[in-house]
Parts: structure tokens; sequence; C-alpha cells
């Protein structure tokens, strides 16, 4: 058992240290990450939105819908553990 | 704008609403439930409909979600494959939720059925956004949406053996989330978007960076755990057991093509043909792993001795078809492939409603104990032989059909000795069919009221079962409409129009 | 020799370190018996996710994506790597408590929760 | 951001993972664990990831440690492994 | 628990600050760091004090099922809602801009965000103080 789990552990590591390699080295202000949408969001939060925690921004209007489905995991977890331990309740 | 303009979208957040409702609905009365969650479903269904209309009469939908363009926002993306496969989930989805109310009130038990609605709501919305969305994080959000539903339905049979099929399934599932999550960094590192089709056009520049095939990698790895792909299918035949009969229905058919989809989506959308065939060759590995796991699960479902189990090891089986389809990479394979996602999902309902019926009535599905069975259910027998054929491939039933094209597209480009192992793996299905249509009309069953009680379950649970074997047929004979709807599909992922 | 391998290391050193987190994770996820103990690799593993997500927006020089007053020229770091982790800290959790649920749900059924343990209660049932 | 500080975090933070998945009891490891998560807080802060830094401490650190914290107590402390 | 007077004040006069301080960050988020998700675990976080000060029991009739299931529901309510009043004045799903446009009132993008951070605040304290609750509660008789 633990010589498989080693081996595949293994596995996955080394397909990790090789995709390392090619990538921009850390912190790197040229990585294209960060040129493209990095510096689009960047530049257009204050004009389009104007708040200033950018973050926040993108979470609640840019990318809001996928807030929506993290509100919904939350929620469905919340049922899931309700559904799992309770006992003589209505739910 | 008028509503049909948003209507991808509603088909996600109203059922969001709807399982809210579901709750509080429930908590004033439990009966209100079931209702909510079938016209729920029911509606979803339409919608679907109303889209693979107009995306066949129209083109492809692109909605950008906050009036975002991407790659700022979210997009949903609704093309002709997606479109097939919305209304394939939502057509299965729709005939468990009515086969569901029974065999709920029998294997869930009272104080549980409001949680269990609003989860099994959740689940076919969590699938149906996986489906449609455009963006790649999106895709992950709504995939551990239904993750959670599954884990917890899986586990509310309330046995034990549940438990840790549930669990077991949690591990195995983290573990490809968190595989999937790893491939979107490597692809977001290379690129900087998460929109697929920005990815698309982005990819081809940075093919040859190593990040570009680890991220590959990840993906199908992911992907593969999901869809329960032969060497990775570990959690499978535990989940589908030990899970209520309806749960056992929606996820061996929705969220298992669900899963099916996103890896499609993403070795030809993402990456592309040339990706795979020339830049990373896998094409011939998956058409290896896809042979044995085709060979691998039928012998495995022959040597079962629990009527749901061989089912189970079955639909490892038939995965490995779609997936040949997949390596095949031609355009008769693919519309082959795609046919099977449809025929699969149909026969594999049809199948595991007739093993819910049986442990309705019975109380078990051990093939031991289920001797002449045919004498007291003879309509579900009937459909599970008419379902059984079409697993098999016997003309004109659409798994006919799905075989029929995948192995010509396979001759084609030339894998005579695949085409041939093919074939073979047909002939081992008819060895786990065959065994339980032996147990059911050929043998003797121990007293059973001397043949003149019928034990057949209620009609509420028979119509969706019966409506779906019909299908395995009409599919079939019908198949020329349907090579409409496939045939861009297939032609959209291959790069073409 | 050594030196381009030492500025190899010191260029993506945070992102050695995620892996190899990363793999402690997932080793203990596969290979221990004790339930809560995968849980806790389940949670080794995705932290060192969202470090390597995180260690992607980190820009040289940059500063924390919050607008500084108007005329102040700044560089701030990807904001994007930032929001997708927050999303996917929410999911961590959740699959975290129904695995716990699940673990408690086990232990109360077959007073055990380790590997052989179930294993062994399940052929006795 | 100072790299010998981060360095030193982080093989803070490998050596916390390895103790949380050896050690034997239980709650050790959970506690363990909620030191990991918050030396992971504080590595994100530092390098300007405020708001996912907050995220953590509250529900690494927090919440999750707690959930952790109530199953042991419901289902016992002792690990084979 | 044994009884403990010191733990109990102290708790007793930290809870409040512990909750005006969880909605500060939920306001905060589009100023600074925080926001609705943070808020709603810092809000469970006063009632897990309570629940250590106190017990299960107590914590329980205070803030019961009804309030948990009242309050996660509307905190995805208010979110999916907000986003499907954007649909009127024909905007898409979520395109807070459109309302702006419509009503003409400014920064009104910037105050439905913090409406949106509300609803995660919500949803997130109600659900993760019931799962709290479930797993802490020992041998799983009802309130």
């Amino acid at each position: 058992m633990n010589i498989k789990a080693l081996f595949a552990v293994l596995f996955i590591g080394i397909i990790l240290f090789w995709a390392v390699e090619d990538m921009p080295a850390f912190g790197d202000p040229e990585a294209p990450a960060t040129q493209y949408t990095g510096e689009l969001y960047v530049r257009s939060v204050l004009p389009d939105i104007g708040i200033e925690n950018i973050v926040t921004a993108i979470l609640a209007s840019y990318r809001g819908f996928d807030t929506l489905g993290e509100v919904v995991v939350i929620f469905t977890a919340g049922i899931s553990v309700v559904l799992l331990l309770r006992r003589g309740e209505r739910l | 704008m008028t509503l049909i303009d948003h209507l991808p979208v509603l088909i996600i957040v109203i059922p969001i609403l709807a399982s809210l409702l579901i709750l509080l609905a429930g908590w004033w009365d439990r009966r209100l439930c079931y209702p909510i969650s079938l016209i729920t479903i029911l509606l979803q269904f339409g919608a679907a409909i109303v889209i693979l209309l107009q995306v066949m009469r129209e083109g492809a939908i692109r909605y950008y979600l906050g009036g975002w363009a991407p790659p700022f926002g979210i997009e949903l993306a609704i093309d002709s494959f997606n479109s097939f496969i919305l209304a394939t989930i939502l057509l299965l989805a729709a005939a468990t939720a009515v086969y569901a109310r029974r065999s709920v009130e029998r294997e869930i038990g009272p104080e549980k059925t409001i949680s269990f609605y609003v989860l099994f709501q959740l689940l076919v919305t969590g699938l149906v956004g996986m489906t449609i969305t455009g963006d790649i994080f999106n895709l992950y959000v709504f995939l551990e949406i239904s993750s959670i539903a599954a884990y917890t339905l899986i586990a509310s049979a309330r046995k034990p053996r549940s438990y840790v099929a549930s669990f077991n399934y949690l591990v195995l599932g983290s573990i490809a989330g968190g595989f999937i999550l790893i491939g979107i960094g490597n692809l977001y590192v290379a690129t900087g978007t998460l929109n697929m089709l920005d990815l698309a056009r982005l990819l081809p520049a940075s093919f040859e960076l190593a990040t570009v095939h680890a991220a590959f990698l990840f993906l199908v790895i992911g992907f593969s755990i999901k869809a329960a792909f032969f060497p990775l299918h570990l959690w499978l035949p535990d989940a589908y057991t030990e899970s209520p009969s309806a749960v056992t229905i929606l996820i061996s058919t929705v969220m298992a093509k669900v899963s099916i989809y996103a890896l499609f989506r993403i070795i030809f959308t993402i990456f592309s043909t040339a990706y795979i065939i020339d830049v990373f060759p896998v094409t011939g590995f998956i058409l290896f792993i896809a042979t044995v796991a085709m060979i691998a699960g039928a012998v495995l479902a022959i040597a079962q001795s629990d009527l749901k189990r061989m089912l189970a090891y079955s639909s490892v089986s038939q995965v490995g078809y779609i997936m040949f389809s997949l390596g095949v990479t031609n355009q008769v394979a693919l519309e082959g492939g795609l046919l099977h996602i449809l025929g699969h999902a149909v026969m594999k309902g049809c199948l595991f409603m007739v093993a819910g019926l049986i442990i309705y009535r019975m109380g078990t599905s051990r093939l031991s104990e289920l001797k002449g069975i045919a004498k007291a259910m003879p309509i579900s027998c009937a459909a599970f032989a008419l379902a059984g054929a079409s697993m098999i491939g016997i003309p004109p039933t659409i798994g006919f059909m799905s075989k029929y094209y995948i192995v010509l597209g396979a001759l084609e480009a030339g894998h005579w000795v695949y085409a041939g192992i093919l074939l073979l793996g047909s002939l081992l299905a008819v060895g786990y069919i065959w065994r339980f249509i032996e147990i059911a009309y050929f043998r003797d069953g121990r007293d059973r009221g001397s043949g003149a009680r019928t034990l057949e379950a209620p009609a509420s649970m028979l119509a969706p079962m019966v409506a779906l074997a019909l299908l395995c047929l009409l599919l079939g004979v019908f198949v020329e409409g349907l090579m409409e709807i496939v045939g861009p599909a297939a032609s959209l992922l291959l790069g073409g129009a | 020799m050594i030196e381009p391998l030492l500025e190899l290391f010191f260029a993506r050193y945070n992102y050695w370190m995620a892996i190899i987190l990363m793999l402690i994770g997932l080793y203990t996820l596969i290979a221990k018996q004790n339930l809560v103990k995968k849980l806790i690799g389940l949670n080794i593993f995705q932290t060192a996710i969202f470090l390597f997500y995180i260690s992607l927006g980190e820009v040289r020089g940059g500063t924390a994506p919050i607008y500084l007053p108007e005329g102040v020229d700044a560089l701030y770091v990807n904001p994007l790597p930032h929001v997708l982790i927050l999303t996917a800290i929410v999911v961590g959790v959740s699959v975290t408590a129904v695995g716990l649920s699940l673990i408690v749900r086990m232990h109360e059924e077959c007073g055990v929760i380790d590997e052989d343990g179930l294993l062994k209660e399940m052929r006795h049932r | 951001m100072i790299w010998e500080l981060d360095f030193a975090l982080l093989l803070l933070m490998i050596i916390c993972a390895i103790a949380a998945v050896t050690v034997r009891d239980l709650l050790y490891a959970t506690v363990i664990l909620s030191a990991y998560s918050l030396i992971m807080a504080v590595i994100w802060s530092e390098m300007n990831a405020v708001d996912v830094a907050f995220t953590e401490a509250a529900v690494g650190a927090g919440i999750t440690t707690v959930l952790f914290i109530a199953a042991i107590a419901r289902t016992g402390r002792r690990s084979s492994d | 628990m044994k009884e403990n007077v010191v733990i109990r004040t102290i708790s007793r006069f930290l809870v409040p600050f512990i909750q005006v301080y969880a909605l500060y960050v939920i306001v905060h988020g589009a100023l600074g760091a925080g926001g609705g998700f943070q808020g709603g675990v810092v809000f469970a976080a006063s009632f897990i004090l309570m629940i250590i000060a106190f017990d299960l029991p107590y914590v329980r009739q205070r803030f019961n099922y009804k309030w948990i299931v009242i309050c996660s529901v509307l905190g995805v309510t208010i979110y999916a809602t907000i986003g499907l009043l954007c649909l009127i004045p024909s905007g898409n799903y979520l395109e807070y801009g459109a309302i702006e446009a419509a009503l003409g009132i400014p920064h009104l993008h910037g105050y439905l965000i913090d409406a949106v951070e509300v609803g995660i605040g919500i949803t997130v304290m109600a659900a993760m103080t019931s799962i709290i609750y479930d797993i802490s509660n020992k041998g799983g008789e009802s309130s």
C-alpha cells in the first residue's frame, strides 16, 4: 500500500517539478499572467467600478458568478452536514 | 432583450432559487418538496430543448455575465456540442426525478426528504453549470458544488457501507479537484487567461512549454478520476452500489456524462486536435487504455454476484468506448462517441431503474436471490432485456448505432486490431447481460406466491423506466435526426465549423 | 555547474516548496490509514495548491491590490489569483466539513475510523 | 518581500506539515495544522495577498481547527499511524 | 463543563465586540482587506466562543435552527435576486452597471457590491454555525 502510494506521489512530483522549469521566475513582472489579465484588471477597476479594493471588485463584479457558486457551495455543505448528522429535527 | 436571451443564466439561477424554495416549503410541509423539485427539473429540461433548437438555428450562444466581455468576466458559451449534452443530461435528470419519489420514500426516510431534494436539485444545477460555462475556473466551482452534493447523496442511504463508499469518493474526488486546480493554475501561468475560447486562441503560441504539458496531464487525470476512466475507477463500484437507487441513476448517467463532457471540452476545445496528435502524441496511449478499460470492465462485470455492482462495472467498460472514440479522433468515430454518450446514459439509466425496482420490491439485488423474477416482474425484466440488447449492440437499438459508428471510424483510421477488440468487448457485454436474463427468465425461483401475485412497482416508477427502454429503440431507429445534431458537434470538436 | 542550479532554485523556490508540501499532503491522503489523518493531508494538499497560486500572482516590488491614494504611483500584484483562491478556500472548508461529518457517522455506526478496521467491520456484516 | 524571511517561514511550514502527518495524537496533529495555516497566512500577507491571508487565518486556523477538534472529541484522538 | 465565572463574564463581554467587528469586516470589504466571507466566518467565531463559554444547548436556544434556515436562505436569495434585478433595465445577469445607469444614482455599483457582500456574509455565518452545531452535538438529541 505504502509503496504504491509512494510511486503515485513520485509520479505526480516528477510532473510538477518538470512543469516548474518552464515557468516564469517567481515575482517576475514580465510573466504572461501579470502582463495580460493582471494589468487589465488593475487598470480598469477604478474607472469601471470605483471601489478601492481590487480583489473585492473582481470577486463581486467581474467574477461575480464564481462568487455566487461559492455561496452555493457553502450552502450545499451546510445542508449536507444537516442530512448526515442531524436527528429528530424537521429538517 | 427578451427572457429567451437570458435563458442560459436562468437555467442555473432559477434552480438555485428553487432549491432554497424547497428548503422553505419543506419546512412548511414536507410533501411540497417533491413537486417543486420535479417542476423545476422539467422546466430546466424545457429550457434545454429551447436552447438546443436556438443553437441549431442560429449558431453558438455567448452570454457575458455582468456584461463583462472575456477575458474580464465569466461567459456562458453554448455551442452545438454543449447544447446536445445539456439536453441529454436534463432528459435523464427529468426521468430520474419522476422515478425518485417512491424510491426516496422507501430508502431515505421521512425526516431526511427535505435535505435530500435540496441536494438533488443542487447536484443537477451544478452539473448544468459545468456543462454550459465557458470559463475554466467557473467549471471547477460548479464541479465542486456537484461533488459535495454527490458525496452526501451517496451517504444518504444511511448504511455503514455507503458512508465508506462516500468517503472513498470524497478522497478521490478531492484529489481530482486538486489536480484540476493545479492544471488550471499551469494554464493560467502559461497564458494569463481563464476563458476557454481565449485559452484556445493563446495556447498554440506556448504549446512547447513543459508547463502546458503538465497542465494537460493534470486536467486529464483529474477529470478521468471523475469520469471513472479505467485505472482511476476505484471509487465507482462502491459508490454506485451502496447509494440509494435514485442517486445511483443520477450519478451513473448525468454526473458521469458531464465529467466526460469536460474531458472532451478540455482536450478538443482548449487543447486542439493538433496538440494531442502532433505536439504531445497521446492518442495511441488513450486508445490502448480505453481498450483495456472495455475488456477489464466487462470481465469484472461478469465476475460480480450483485446486479447493481455488475452494472457499475459495465459503466467502466462503456466509458472505455467513449474514450476510444476520443482516441480515434476522426469525424465518424466522434459522432459515434457522442451518440454513445446519449445512448449509454439512456440505457444505463433504464438498467439501474430496473435494479432499483428490484431492490424496492425484493430488498436485495444479489443475483442468486433473483431466480425466476421475470414471472413476478414481467415489465421490468422486458425493459431490462431491451436496454440490455442496446448495451450489447443488437440492431436497431441506439447501442448498435453508436458502436457501429465508432468501429467505422476506427477502421477509417486504420486501427484494425482495436476495432476487432471492440467487437470482442461487445461479446463480453452479452456475458453479463445474459447472466441476468438467464437467471430472471430461465431459472425457477423458490416459492414466490405461486406466480399469481405480481410484484410490479407503482406506475410512477415504471413509467420513466419504460420510456427510457423505448427510447433505446426509438433513438436507434430515428438515428438520422440525431446525426443532424451530433454531426455539427463532432466537426466543431475537430476544429471545423 | 553549481551556479545555474542555485539560480534555478532561488528563482523559483516558492514553487519548489509548494510542490513539496503538495506531495506531503498527497502522500498522507493516499497512504495513511486513519481517516482524520487523511483529511489533515487533504488540508495540507489544498493549502499548498493555494500557495502555488498566490506565488503566481506575486510581482517583485509590488504592493497589495488595494488602490493607494490618487497621485501615488504603485505597482500592484496580480489580483486574479487571490480571487480564485478566496473561492477555493471556501470549497476546501466545505469538503472538510462534509468529510468530518462522514467520519463522525462512521464512528457512530462502526466504532472505528481507520481503513483496515472499517474493512474488517464491513466483512463481518 | 524579504526572501530570507520567506524562505525560513516556508521551511518552518514544511516541518509543521511533516509533524502534522507523523504525530500519532490527532489532537496534536490538529493543533500543528492550525499553526501551519497561521504561518501560511503570514507568508501570504507578506506576499501582498492580504484578503487571502485574512481568510486563511480565519478559516484555516480558526474554523477548520474547531471542526477538527469537535470531530475528534466525538471519535477519539488515538491514531494507529 | 465546570462552571467558570471568569470565562463566562469575559466572553459575555467579548461577543458583542466580535460581532460588531464582523459587521465592520463585511462592510469594509470595498475599501480594504475583508469582505463577506471573512466577516461571516468571524461572526460564526463569536458563536464558537459562546459554545465554549456556555454550552451548546444554551447557544442553540438563542440562535436556533429556524434562524439558521432563514439566514442561509436569505443570504443566497439576496445575491441571486440582486443579479436578477439587473435583468429589468435590460442588463445581463449581475450587471450592476445597468441598474446604476437606469436609476442614475452615482456609486450605486459600489453599494450593490456591499449588499452582495452582506448576502455572502449572512449565508456563510448561518452555514458555518449550523455545521459547528451539528458536528459538536454529542449524541445527536435535538434541542
